[in-house]
Formats: structure tokens, sequence, C-alpha cells
């Protein structure tokens, strides 16, 4: 049997510190997009409660935990992060495979606001977008999902083939937020 | 008066104290054999040529505010002939021979400037696209050259050949290209026309039009009523508005596309340059500024200003085609209001009404058609048949799907262009 | 400009995809006739003033939205979304 | 000249600089200008047009004639306002548009042609002969406009931009501007206070005045200190907000970095901010106005208020001996300033009969300057009163005319602004941007006093439609003066005043242009270039239209204003377009093999936003033709391996996804077995041809599509709007999973024994026909299969999760060069598909039909489609439409060029003869020829007919025989096999 080895979207290209701020890959375990069918967006939260521990989210939220998430992914979507997709949840929405997907990295520190604030044209300062809050928008000219999570880090998903410009952009913003000072 | 470096020197000589109006402002008469809607570039031409080809002097320009202040000036002047599909190629090309010479004929200088205007491309898909259109202009009797990287080098030295995300292929070359001074295109046509009797009636909106038994009659103006044998339509920017007085809709939607001109420097960019993988022209002005556009910002609007992610569009790619013009500072942009038909090809037609006429639907390239317009709308208009080039603009051809001008190919529907 | 969606909350233009006037949901009948598709496809009110239209919210959720918007002032109305206007 | 102890430059920094290669001394606080007067250089530019020789006007951005270059290399800058330019250690400026030398400059032999180059006179010559123009008068024209010069290389230096959201943004940190800021900060909402100036104050910071009982900038001190502490508040100095923009956004230009000589690691020069505020109050003060007159325009004339900055704030005067005049108090409280400095005033000069008497100095009441003499520097002035004529000594005037407060924010959403008699200025419409209220100088508020209440006023407004509690607090004590004012524009008389100093535009210009009926103030200033200078007519433009209200017998509302348009100052196109340099300006998009084909060589081309190989060289070969026939006989005679992961791959479920897809697609899917593909043709509803692609259908609720990699994004968008705009009912959900499967075609006859190989099951051909789909398992990882072919051959797609993709791509390509094939690329793709006359969007591409290319019967008659309707309009179901056809030349050698157009053989080549065009060419290693593709008037009725292929561009003329797009294996036996 041939052996396939797998490789992380953002391998060779991070961690990265630049000042405060810190750039690290993270490894969100699986992710699937879900999306309840007509009519069922209430039964697949129960479902999606008692099998992960956590209800569909609202627009531009995240629920759950370290372990399992659920964000908020756009119009009659979420991604199930974390966790393998409990199979009753197939009743009520579809659900496709998106762990490979997906770059996911993790921006952290002093400055990270700063950071994002130079890509995203979203006010993603505390106040107006704390803990438990996702969006989906642009990150300069990629789409992306920034998700608040622990600690004040973001979350930030962008498509898996973008990774290199994900990063060459957050590393541009983080470069020029540090020499600021 | 007649113009020329002589009078110049008299002039000067003399405190330049003799110098007249270039226009008369005459009050409205009561009825005219012709009225034209629309004191821009392609209503003014269209009244020149009225009483330079046919004759016809009885004719008014009604105009709501001052002449020439629609899009003949708020463009990037690019005048070219470079279209590739029959119904642009032989119209465009027309025109291009109208502006040559318009000078002498206009007794005007409208710095027509056939610097060369280089289209860039980025692939092998987009060269073979640019093959097409080189060949068509060439079948057209026109000027066109294909030019590969190494040859556009030394041409643009200034361009990103190194890095550029979007790697320079070549660039198809046509010599005749150029610019022209925009406003004093409007104001050359103004002073042909009205030297040739053509009354030109500045702050005179039209808000009738009269048409009795399907036939126009005239026009009811914040001036009064003028009664008109035949009507046109010639209002880029408003055509909606003033087809509905006629009781019309028209197949356009208007949008904002702004432009922009830097501070004056000194001679970089000798021709007119433009990017093939973003929306991005530019080219010198003669004073010195790099006057440049894109794309428009992409919503309705008759606003004639618009805003910012449409200027980061354009700004971007000039800084990835050639990141030489980044320290050129921006001094002012504006915005004009596109007719935007759905091929992206515009419209001179008779209407359901007799006598009433319409020209609309310039999109991006009104500018460079200024006198072809005007020239094939006045022999429409005089003679009641379409002229040789310009049989493909018709009205018709969305409902009957026949002679659809799509030149960018992305379809004949609202909004792709 | 800046667009408020009814799922993301305000959001700037750049967001966004404009499709044109929301006559585009009215899709009439295959056999309704050469006027009626005339109509929809081609024939267009383009007011100057408030007007309402299709604008996509591809840079966010996804969602099509229908927006009440004047063209003169590009003031921004009533924001919905496109599948619940019609539904 | 250095004054003494004023000033508030930091004496204990000397600052040492370079001008025009000469070295000077300044302090840190010193403006270029500030400096370069203090050292005595009053010459720092040249006009546009005359090249006339020209000190600094002004204090501020406005600035019109003390234009410089900044910097060396690729760091130069032109044009840089050198009120502006902060000095610092190394600073090296020059002087612009003059040659050879800013104090001899020998295009200022313009100036003596004057009478010959007055308002427009370029429209009335160089027309003969006609070739002259691009020849000769162009380029002389070109060489003598222009200012600075761009250095013509790409920028070392970086710019960025950056998004801010605030409850208030306060445009201008004058008195009026902090104390909005004070109020808003105080009660809590989220401001930024925002000014152009390294320093903040504004005024406060050029006059004497006090407020609330100690000296204005001291008070501008402890209000900065206390905003800096409030966390709510945003402090943006250097910061120049130029454009309000619909939504409550505003542009804003920080200039980060050009008061410093260190470029730090990363650092921006420049950051470009959209800000998006709740509310704003615009603070941005006033500009004054000179008056025109004779020879205004020498060295050594400049407006009041930046005499008052340069010795207020600067501690420098612009002269030795500094007369003033004016038409308002300002001229007298100049005077008050200079003498106070122990500068000598010869005389103030008060165009006022009225004016107040005065006993500090020498008041001429009723007087206007006409005369200015000293070409390269002021020597005296020329006075006009009732007695007559005199002659008065100074090295520097100090002129104002009143001031205009900078409404140009509230202009730019298409308002005009409001006349007011009784200050003899412009005013804000109110209203005017949604969101934005004025206050201060730009709301035509003169006073200290006025200021800071109308500041205070807006700040309360804001709280208050914000929904927050103001306290109400004592305002400041400070100055109260009334504005006195009679206009005065011009002052008659003989010789060439001054409107527009950088563009050269004379009151007699403007008067020339109202003569030649250019009336409308719109025409004027496009006949006359009046206003279209870098200060954007900032210092000139009422003035000039006052003139032609004049000169046109109408008032000055009545004549109007041109159009403001952003931005506010100018803006560096590398500041807008900040990020898209070289590869910023999209995303680059890598396939997980993208790594590998680096490794062996092959040059990677774009499609669309992605990377693919275009071929894989091998030692020997010489040119990519060779690489390329090499890897077609791979497929042909072996196998090839290709990765096809950037198509769009669009997942598809719910229980009306068959119903969806058959009115996305022209043909029927929800016919399709589970487990089986079928290629489908996407119309858009105007009816021609969208993209095509291959869809799967995986379960019975569960379909796979596939589009084109160029048109992956629109299908989706197009799939949303279908869904959510037209059939919102129909259960149907779609995902892309483009990103998820990494897949690979793997073609040729060998491509079943390679696949064997690799799978943990070996395939059971029965279960694998053309065209049929399934799960299948390597090395122990779930993946898909597809037996599809875009090459004419057995051929299968293989997909695994995209974490494997590297590794499966090495793995196929390891086998399939063990069983004598190899990887292929793009070039080689192009030649299989050509070979077998399948499609891509050189032939759909955007205005072909299904009947165009031979698929009128995939619309199926069965049902409803998007596109449908329309595709049967008359025009498009036409026998002549120029339909798909394949081009062979008749001579096996015979050329052909994708572009080239068709004639019939016996027809010069013309548009009127013509009969279509070329869309693909290859050079076919199966048929050992050029073929091609292309569209043909009827061609579908006219294979085996000889036309003529004809390509101007390139000189070559081909006859070729018209054929059936299918060149190779038309029965396709090779693929079903």
């Amino acid at each position: 049997m041939v052996e396939l080895v797998a490789r992380t979207p953002c391998a060779g290209l991070l961690p990265l510190r630049v000042g405060a701020v810190l750039l690290d890959e993270v490894a969100p375990g699986a992710l699937t997009s879900v999306s309840p069918y007509k009519g069922q967006a209430e039964a697949l939260s129960k479902v999606l409660q008692a099998a992960h521990g956590m209800g569909f989210p609202a627009p531009s939220r995240a629920t759950g935990d370290r372990q399992a998430r659920a964000i908020w992914f756009g119009h009659g979507q979420a991604m199930l992060v974390g966790p393998a997709p409990d199979p009753a949840l197939a009743d009520h929405a579809a659900l496709t495979d998106q762990s490979d997907a997906w770059a996911a990295v993790r921006l952290h520190g002093p400055g990270a606001e700063d950071v994002l604030a130079r890509l995203v044209p979203v006010d993603l300062r505390a106040g107006s977008f704390p803990e438990g809050h996702s969006m989906r928008s642009l990150l300069f000219h990629m789409t992306a999902s920034i998700t608040r999570i622990e600690d004040g880090a973001f979350l930030i998903l962008a498509f898996r083939s973008m990774a290199a410009t994900l990063v060459h952009d957050l590393q541009t913003a983080m470069e020029a937020v540090a020499a600021r000072g | 008066m007649r113009f020329s470096g002589l009078r110049v020197l008299k002039e000067g000589l003399t405190g330049n104290r003799g110098w007249t109006p270039h226009w008369r402002d005459p009050d409205p008469n009561s009825d005219y054999d012709v009225v034209i809607i629309g004191g821009g570039g392609h209503g003014l031409s269209t009244a020149y040529y009225l009483a330079r080809d046919h004759g016809i002097t009885n004719v008014a320009v009604l105009e709501k505010g001052y002449l020439g202040g629609g899009n003949v000036g708020r463009n990037t002047t690019i005048v070219r002939a470079n279209y590739f599909l029959p119904g642009n190629s032989e119209f465009y090309s027309h025109s291009l021979k109208l502006w040559e010479g318009l000078e002498e004929d206009l007794n005007y200088n409208v710095m027509h400037s056939q610097r060369g205007l280089i289209n860039l491309f980025h692939s092998d898909g987009q060269r073979d696209a640019f093959a097409r259109r080189g060949n068509a202009m060439l079948a057209q009797g026109d000027d066109a050259v294909l030019l590969g990287r190494d040859e556009l080098r030394p041409m643009l030295p200034y361009l990103n050949f190194d890095d550029l995300r979007f790697p320079i292929y070549g660039g198809l070359y046509h010599p005749r290209g150029g610019t022209a001074r925009h406003d004093a295109v409007a104001w050359g046509y103004a002073r042909g026309a009205d030297r040739r009797g053509v009354d030109l009636i500045q702050n005179c909106e039209v808000t009738g039009i009269d048409i009795e038994g399907g036939a126009v009659k005239g026009v009811q103006t914040t001036r009064g009523a003028i009664r008109a044998k035949k009507v046109a339509m010639v209002v880029a920017g408003r055509s909606s508005q003033v087809a509905a007085l006629a009781g019309m809709r028209l197949p356009i939607e208007s949008h904002v596309l702004q432009a922009y001109v830097t501070e004056g420097l000194k001679p970089c960019i000798d021709h007119v340059v433009s990017f093939g993988m973003g929306h991005f022209y530019i080219s010198q002005s003669d004073k010195g500024g790099l006057v440049f556009g894109g794309d428009l910002d992409f919503y309705a609007s008759y606003a004639a200003r618009g805003n910012l992610p449409g200027v980061e569009q354009v700004m971007e790619a000039g800084m990835a085609l050639m990141p030489m013009i980044g320290k050129a500072r921006v001094l002012r942009s504006w915005g004009g209001i596109m007719d935007m038909s759905p091929d992206g090809s515009p419209i001179i037609d008779k209407t359901h009404v007799d006598g009433l006429f319409v020209n609309c639907g310039w999109n991006y390239g009104g500018f460079k058609a200024v006198p072809g317009s005007g020239n094939v709308l006045a022999h429409l208009i005089a003679t009641g048949t379409h002229h040789q080039n310009a049989t493909g603009f018709r009205l018709d051809r969305f409902r009957t799907g026949r002679g659809i001008i799509d030149e960018e190919g992305k379809g004949s529907q609202h909004n792709l262009h | 400009m800046r667009i408020p969606c009814p799922l993301c909350g305000t959001r700037d233009r750049r967001e966004f995809w404009y499709r044109g006037a929301a006559v585009d949901l009215e899709r009439p009948a295959p056999d309704a006739g050469v006027e009626a598709w005339d109509d929809f496809v081609y024939l267009r009110e383009n007011p100057a003033g408030p007007t309402r239209e299709l604008w996509y919210h591809e840079g966010g959720c996804g969602a099509w939205l229908v927006v009440e918007r004047d063209t003169v002032t590009h003031e921004i109305g009533r924001v919905a979304l496109a599948s619940e206007e019609r539904s | 000249m250095r004054l003494a102890g004023r000033g508030l430059i930091d004496r204990s920094k000397p600052v040492a600089f370079e001008f025009d290669g000469a070295r000077h001394s300044g302090f840190e606080g010193d403006t270029l200008a500030s400096a370069l007067l203090a050292n005595g250089v009053r010459v720092m530019g040249r006009s546009f047009k005359y090249h006339r020789p020209r000190g600094v006007l002004s204090a501020g951005s406005e600035e019109p004639n003390a234009l410089v270059t900044v910097g060396a290399g690729d760091a130069r800058e032109p044009n840089v306002r050198a009120t502006m330019q902060e000095i610092h250690e190394g600073l090296q400026a020059w002087s612009q548009n003059r040659w050879p030398s800013l104090g001899f400059d020998l295009m200022a032999v313009n100036d003596l042609a004057a009478p010959f180059l007055g308002a427009g006179f370029y429209y009335k010559t160089f027309m003969w002969p006609r070739s002259f123009w691009e020849k000769l008068y162009e380029p002389v024209i070109r060489r003598a406009a222009g200012l600075g010069a761009l250095s013509g290389q790409a920028g070392g230096e970086r710019y960025e931009r950056a998004h801010a959201f605030c409850d208030l943004l306060v445009i201008g940190a004058g008195p009026a501007g902090l104390m909005a800021a004070l109020v808003a900060g105080r009660a809590g909402a989220d401001v930024i206070l925002a000014d152009e100036q390294a320093r903040m104050g504004g005024r406060l910071l050029a006059e004497t005045y006090e407020v609330d009982g100690q000296a204005g900038h001291l008070w501008a001190d402890v209000v900065l200190a206390e905003l800096d502490a409030l966390p709510n508040v945003r402090r943006m100095g250097r910061t120049t907000v130029f454009g309000a923009y619909d939504g409550g956004t505003y542009g804003a230009l920080e200039r980060v970095l050009h008061h410093s000589g260190r470029r730090p690691r990363g650092a921006p020069v420049e950051t470009y901010w959209t800000i998006v505020a709740k509310r704003a109050v615009l603070a941005a003060g006033a500009i004054e106005r000179p008056v025109a007159f004779r020879n205004n325009d020498r060295p050594g004339i400049m407006t009041a208020g930046a005499v008052r900055a340069y010795v207020n704030r600067w501690g420098v005067s612009p002269g030795q001996s500094v007369a003033v005049f004016g038409n308002s108090d300002d001229a007298h409280r100049t005077a008050r300033d200079l003498l106070a400095a122990g500068v000598h005033v010869p005389a103030v000069i008060d165009s006022r009969e009225d004016a107040p008497e005065s006993r500090d100095f020498e008041l001429r009441r009723g007087a206007v300057v006409c005369d200015a003499s000293g070409r390269r520097g002021l020597e005296a002035v020329t006075i006009r009163t009732a007695q007559g004529e005199e002659r008065i000594a100074a090295d520097a005037l100090a002129v104002t005319g009143g001031w205009n407060p900078t409404v140009h924010l509230t202009c730019h959403m298409n308002a005009r602004p409001v006349w007011r008699d009784d200050i003899a200025c412009f005013v804000p419409q109110e209203g005017a941007v949604p969101g934005l209220r004025a206050a201060g100088a730009c709301n035509g508020a003169f006073s200290t006093a006025t200021c800071l209440r109308e500041g205070a006023a807006a700040a309360r407004a804001v709280l208050e439609e914000l929904g927050r509690t103001v306290r109400d607090e004592p305002l400041p004590e400070a100055e109260d003066d009334p504005y006195r004012i009679a206009p005065l524009w011009a002052v008659s008389g003989k010789g060439r005043a001054w409107l527009d100093f950088q563009n050269d535009v004379t009151v007699k210009d403007v008067k020339q242009a109202a003569q030649e009926n250019f009336r409308s103030v719109e025409h004027m200033k496009r006949y006359t270039t009046q206003g279209m200078a870098t200060d954007q007519g900032k210092n000139s433009n009422v003035a000039a239209l006052a003139v032609l209200a004049d000169a046109t017998g109408r008032g000055i509302p009545q004549t109007g204003t041109t159009t403001f348009r952003p931005p506010y100052s100018p803006v560096a196109i590398a500041a807008l377009g900040a990020g898209a340099e070289g590869k910023g300006f999209r995303p680059e998009r890598f396939a997980t093999s993208h790594a590998a084909s680096i490794e062996r060589g092959a040059p990677m081309i774009e499609a669309g936003l992605w990377y693919r190989p275009s071929y894989f060289p091998r030692d020997g070969e010489s040119d990519w033709r060779q690489s390329c026939d090499r890897e077609v006989g791979y497929v042909r005679e072996a196998v090839g391996v290709a990765d096809v992961s950037t198509l769009g791959k669009i997942d598809i479920q719910g229980k009306d996804a068959a119903a969806f897809l058959d009115f996305v697609y022209s043909n029927m899917f929800s016919t399709l077995k589970v487990g089986r593909v079928r290629y489908g043709l996407m119309l858009r509803e105007d009816g021609f041809v969208m993209d095509d692609g291959t869809t799967a259908r995986l379960g019975e609720k569960h379909y796979l599509m596939t589009t084109t990699t160029a048109a992956a994004g629109e299908v989706m968008k197009h799939l949303e709007f279908v869904h959510q705009g037209l059939q919102p009912d129909w259960d149907v959900r779609f995902v892309s999973v483009t990103e998820q499967w990494a897949q690979f075609a793997v073609a040729g006859p060998k491509a079943r024994e390679l696949l064997d190989g690799i799978l943990d099951a070996p395939l059971d051909a029965a279960d694998w026909p053309f065209m049929s789909c399934g799960a299948v398992s390597v090395g122990g990882i779930a993946g898909r299969l597809f037996r599809i072919s875009f090459s004419g051959e057995q051929g299968f797609e293989i997909a695994v999760p995209a974490r494997y993709g590297a590794a499966l791509f090495d793995i196929l390509t390891d086998r399939a060069e063990a069983l004598g094939g190899g990887p292929y690329g793009m070039e080689a793709l192009n030649v299989l598909r050509i070979e077998k006359g399948f499609i891509t969007h050189a032939e759909i591409h955007g205005r072909t039909t299904a009947f165009d290319i031979g698929m009128g019967r995939m619309v199926s008659a069965k049902k409803d489609c998007i596109g449908k309707t329309m595709s049967e309009r008359p025009g498009l179901l036409e026998a002549d439409r120029e339909r798909l056809v394949g081009l062979k030349p008749i001579n096996a050698d015979g050329r052909m060029l994708a572009g080239a157009h068709l004639f019939r053989e016996e027809d010069p080549p013309v548009r009127e003869n013509g009969q279509g065009y070329v869309t693909s060419v290859c050079h076919s290693p199966m048929l050992g020829q050029m073929i091609g593709l292309g569209f043909l008037k009827g061609g579908s009725d006219r294979h085996g007919e000889i036309v003529k292929m004809w390509d101007g561009l390139r000189g070559v003329t081909t006859l070729c025989e018209v054929t059936g797009p299918v060149f190779f294996d038309p029965d396709g036996g090779r693929m079903r096999g």
C-alpha cells in the first residue's frame, strides 16, 4: 500500500513573531461545513448541542470552545471545528468535509488588532468584536473567516491555496505595526 | 475670427483686446428644423456636421448646464480605433479619420496627439485575443502592431517586467491611437457649429418632448416651448431620463466611472498604456499630469463622484504595473456618468416616434467617438438612413439577438461590462 | 458607501458585488413572450433617485441582498435578504 | 531672518539640511520653508508657465510656489510643499522646474513672451503644419511643462493602508477641533482627532491670542495632554483627511516618516487610512487669500497669516522691513505681531476708508498696493492713495484679502457652498455631508471664542445623536473680536496681477476668458487653467470667480464655484494602492503539486489566480515544443499525470439538488444515475454560454459540479443567485470544495495500470465505465475517482484531501515514469484537447451560444433553464452565424495562428469579407501538422471547403481545409475503451 504523507497548509511558513505579535498555524481538527436544510435549523441546533455541546451559532458568532467550536460561516452555514461530525447531523443539514480546504492560523499578542486593522475593513477592536464573535470579511484581497477566541487571540481561516499570501500579508502588516513601536 | 499663430501675435501686440466670443449666446427661437438635446461633445459635433455636411443650419443645441459640461469634459482623453467586432470596427475607424485633421477642419487646436496606444497582454490566451483584434484593425485598414515582451521593454522601460503578478507577454500597439485636449474638442465643435449658424443655448433644460400622432413636434424647456421637425436625444449620462419624456425605456443603466490626474511632472510616460489584467489606462497630459482611470465604481449612480474601493482598485493596478508612478500624487479625482448598455456598445438609431432620434449607450468609450458619432447621427437625421459606418448600433438588437456587439465577451446582460 | 447586511452588520462597499436592478428577481415564464423577456433582461427604469437593486455579499456571508438605494445621493434604505424577499 | 526669543522651535536642537546643494541649518520644529526663510533664502521655486521666480506664499499645505524635490534615488519625491516638509538631519531638497538653476532659469524667456501666451493661446495656434504637433510643438510644450520629476524607479519606500472606526472623527486640531475632541472625549465617545500639521493647535500656534488666560499654544498643549490620557481618544498627527465619501467613510493620509531620515525595517513612510465615523466634525479652519495687484507674485510677498505664523510659531521674519496690505483688521494684527517681534513695519496699507486708527504703526487708510518691484525678491511696493502713487521700500509684504473657509470636504458629495456677503466668503451648506458638521473658521466663525463655542456645540450635538449624556461645561475665555472686512479682490491698473500663482493665471486672463464668452465659471477655469494647479485653487479660486463675476456683471453667488473634488491635498498613488506592488496585486493560489512542479523545472503560468505548470522540461530538450510533444506522447501512448485541482468543484446537496441542476444547466441532470458523470453546459440568462464542466452524482441528493478554473467564482455567485434570488424554496445547499480536494488527471492507455498499482484495491473494469465515479481508497485515505477525459484517452481523475496532494502527485508521477509516461503540463493538455475538439474559454469566450459551438441539442427541449428563452432569439439561431469548425492547413507545413482571421480563398482580407477567426491552434504530434479550432460563418455546413487563414499582424497566410472540430479518434473509442 502506498503511503501518503500529510502536509499542512502553512508548513514552512510559520510560526512567525514580529515585535510583540505572534502568528502560528493551528491544527483545528476536522472542519465540517454544516448547512441546515429548509426548516431544520432548530432541530439541527439541538442535535449539535447533544452531540458536540454547543448550539448552531447566530450570525457573526461562534459557539463552543477549544475542543469543539461552531463558527458561523456565512449565509445558512456554520463550520464545525474540531470533532468529526456526528452522523445524526446529516438528517438536518448538508455536511461537507472542509478539513483540508482552509489554512488556520492564530494571531495574538498586543498589537494583533492593529495588524488586522491594516488588512480587514471591519472594526475588530474588543469593544465591538469581543470573544465569541466571528465574521466573514476580506483580508486584503482574500476572503477570510475571523473569530476572536480565548485570550483575545484571533483564529483566521483562509483558503488553503492562498496560505502563502495570507502569511505574506499578515507578516507585512506585523512588520509595519512593529516598526511604529 | 480665424485663429492662427499670426493672429495670436497680432492680438498679443495689441493687448489681447481684439478677441471675440467663441460662440454667441442666443435666445432660443420658437421653431427649428432640428433640435439637439444635449450640448456635450456628441451633441455639438452632431450640430456641426448637420451644418457642414448637410447644409442644415436651422438647428438648436439645448444644454441644461454649460457646453461640454458632461463626459466630454471629464474623461481620460483617449482616442483610438482598436475595436474588432463588425459594427464597432468601421465606426471607430471612421471616427479616427475625422480626428485626423480635426484642427484644420475646426480651426481649433484640440491637440489631438497620436502618440501611440499600447494594450498589454499577460497570457497566451490574451495574446490570441489581441491578435484577433489587431488583425481586425488591419482588415479595417487601420494600424496595429503585435509587440513581444522584448520589443516592449525599450519602449516602456518603466513597466514592472520583473515581478508583476501577471507577467507582461507583450502588447498590441496602435500607433495612431493617442489623446486629445478634451474640453477643446467641445469648444471647437461649438465654435464651428456657431459659426455656421447653429444656436447653442445654454442653461436650457428640456422638460418635455411633444409628440403628436406618433411624430415629434418639439420640446418643452425651461426657456419655453420650441417646435422642431426633428429632435435628437444626445444626452449620455441622462439618457434614461430624457427618453422617459418620450415614453421610452432604454437598455441602459447609469454608472459612475472615476478618473484621476496627478500633479504636474516632467515627461515620463510617452504613450497611452493599458493594463490587461486589471482595469487601468494611463497617459501623461501636455501639462505633465498623469491622467488615468480604471473600472467603474460598479453601482448605478448619477452622482458624478465615486468611492474609495473604486479608487484603490485603480491605484493598485497602477502600482502593480508601473510602480515608478508611486510617488506621483493624485491631485484630483472626478466621476463621469456612463450610459452602460448590455453589450458594451452604443446605440444610434431612430425611435418608435417619427423624427425622434437617440444616441446613447457609450459605456466607457464616448470621447473618442465624438467626431464619428456626430457625423453619423447627422447623416441619419438628414437622410433618414444609417451611415454606412454605423449600421450596427441598433436599438432593437437585444430584442432580436441580431448584431449584438460584445467586444469584451462578458455577455449581453446589464452590469457585466 | 456602506451597506447594512442583515446578517453581518454594516460593511464597506468593497465586500459586495453589484448585480443591478431587482427586476432580476421577477423572472418571466419561459413562454411569457418577447416583450416580457426584453423587459426582464434589457429594458431598465434606471431612475435618478430611489431604486431597488441586488447586491451579493461576496466578501462576507454570501447572501444576496435586495437593497433600496438612491442613485443620486447614494443613501441606502431598507436592506433585505433576497431569499426572504422572494418567499 | 531668525527672530530672537520667539517661536515654538527647539533652539537646543539644531538641524543641518541642504537646499540645491547648499548647506543650511535650522531647528527642530522648523519646516523647510521656515528654515529657508531664516537662512535668507527667498526664491524657492519657479512658476509653471512663465518660470517667474517665486518665494513662499503660505505656511500650509495650500502652498503653490515653494514646491521642491526631496530625497534621492528611488526615494526621490517631487512637488513637496516646503511649508509642510519638516526638516531633519540630512534632509536634501532641490528646487524644480528650472534650467539650469533656480537663480538663472532660461525658461524664464516665457515671461517675456507673456503677451502671446495668454489664456487659451494654444487652442488658436500650433495647427500648421499638421505633422508638427506630435513632432515639434507637443514635445517642446511637454518639456517646458510639468513641475518636479519622478525618479523613474520603482519605490524603495514602503506605503501601507489601514482601516479605523470611531464614533466621532474631528478633522483639524485648531481651537474648534480641540474643543470638539475634548467635549466628546470627556463624554466617553470613541474619538479620532486628525490634523495635517506635525503639531496640533492650528492657528493657536501662529497667533498671540490667549485662551483661558494662557498663551493659545500652551492651552492647546494642556488639552492635548488630557486627550492623550483618555483611552477613548486617538490622535492622528500629520494626517490629512482628504476626502468625504458615502456612509461616513473618510479617506485620510498619515505622513508617518517624511519628517525623519529614519527608515526602520518594514516601516511605511505613509499610511492611507479609511476612517469610518458615525459622525464627523469638520474643523479644518480657513485659508487666507491674497489680493491681486500688479506683480503681486514677487518673492517676499506672502499672506499675512503666514507672516504671523512664521513670526510667532517659527520665530522667523520674512524680511527686515515688512509692509502690510489688507482689507480687514488682520492687517493691523499682523503689524502688531511684527512690531512686537522687533521687525520694522514701514506701512500698513488698508483699503478700507473707515479702518480703525492705530498709533502703533504708519497706517494708510483707503489705500492699495498697486505694484511691486524686485524680480528675485521684493524691494519696494507702490501704493495708490487718493493723493496718488507712492513707493515704499520693503523687502517683504504681508497681504490679506480675507479668509476662505476650508469648505472642501463638505462639497465632496456634490453640495455647493453658500455665499455670505457679511464676511465675504463661502461657507458650508448645512447637511452637505450626512453626519458631518462644520465648526469654527471653516464654518465662517473667525474669532477664537466662536471657534471654541462651535467646536463644543458640534460635539454636544453629536453626543446627543449618539445617545450619550453631555455635561455642560464652561468654555475657556478667549478673544472674540469681530471680523470686519471690505471685499477687495483685485487692484485695478495695468500690468499682470496674479490670481493662480503656480499656473500663472492673471486677472487679465480671466477677463479675456469672459470676453471670449467663457463666462461659466467652469468654462473660465478650463480655458485659463485657473485653479488647476497643485493647490487646486485654494489660494485663488474665490478671487478669480469674483473677477469673473465682475467681468460678466453678475454677483459672486450667481457666478458660483467650480466643483470641489477629492483629494483635499494630493495623495501618492503608492499610498492609495499600497500593498499591490509586484505579487501583491492579487493573491497567489498554489496547488499542492506546486513545489514538485518547480523542482522539475516547470515554468509556471498564471491561470486565474492559480499557477499551473506549462511543461516539464527534460535534459536535452531545446524548446517547449519538444517537451510538449513528449508529454502528449505520454498520454497518447502510456500514461500522463496532470494536476487539475484548480478547476472549480462545488458540492451540491439537498432534495431539490437535481431540479436545481436541471435549472442551471441547459441539459438534464435529474436523469443522471448515481455513480455517473455528465458533461454540462451552463448558459447566462442572455442565452450565451457561460461555462461548462462535468458534474458527478455522488448520491441521490448529492452532486459534485466541476467548473472551469477561470469561471469558478462567477459560477458560484451565479448558483447562489439562482437559489437565493429565483428559487429560494428549493431545498438545496452548496459549498465550494475546490480547496478541499487535490485532484489529478491520470490519462493514457496505461492509466488503469497505474491506478491499480496505487489504489488499495484494484479497479474492476466493469465498475468503471467511461463517465463513472465512486469512492476509492489510496494509502488508507478515502478518495474519489472519476472516469472522465479531457484528452481523448482512457482517463481518470483521482482526488484526495488536499493535505495528501503533494504526496500523491509524487507517487503518481513516479509510477507514471516507471510506465513510460510522466507529468504533463498545460501546453500538452491544450494540444490533447484541441486534437479532440474539446472547447475551453478560447471558444466559449462569452459571445458564443450552444448553437455556435455545435451543442444546440444540449439545450433540452423538455425543461426550462437559465438562458433558454433568450437563446432562442431569432438572431442567435441564424445559420450564417460564426460556428465552431476544425481547421487544417492544406499543406502539412502550413502555419496557423490563433487570432488570425478567415476569408474566402479569393477574397482580399478586408473587414467586409470576414468569414471568421481562429481561436486555438497547436502542432498536433498525432497528425504531424498544425491544426486549429475556429469560428466560421455557417461553418457547420462548410466542412471540406478551403478557406484562407490570414494574419496580417504576423504576415502569415495559410490555406486551410474546414473540418469538423474533432481531429483525432472521432468516434471516441480510445476514451471509452
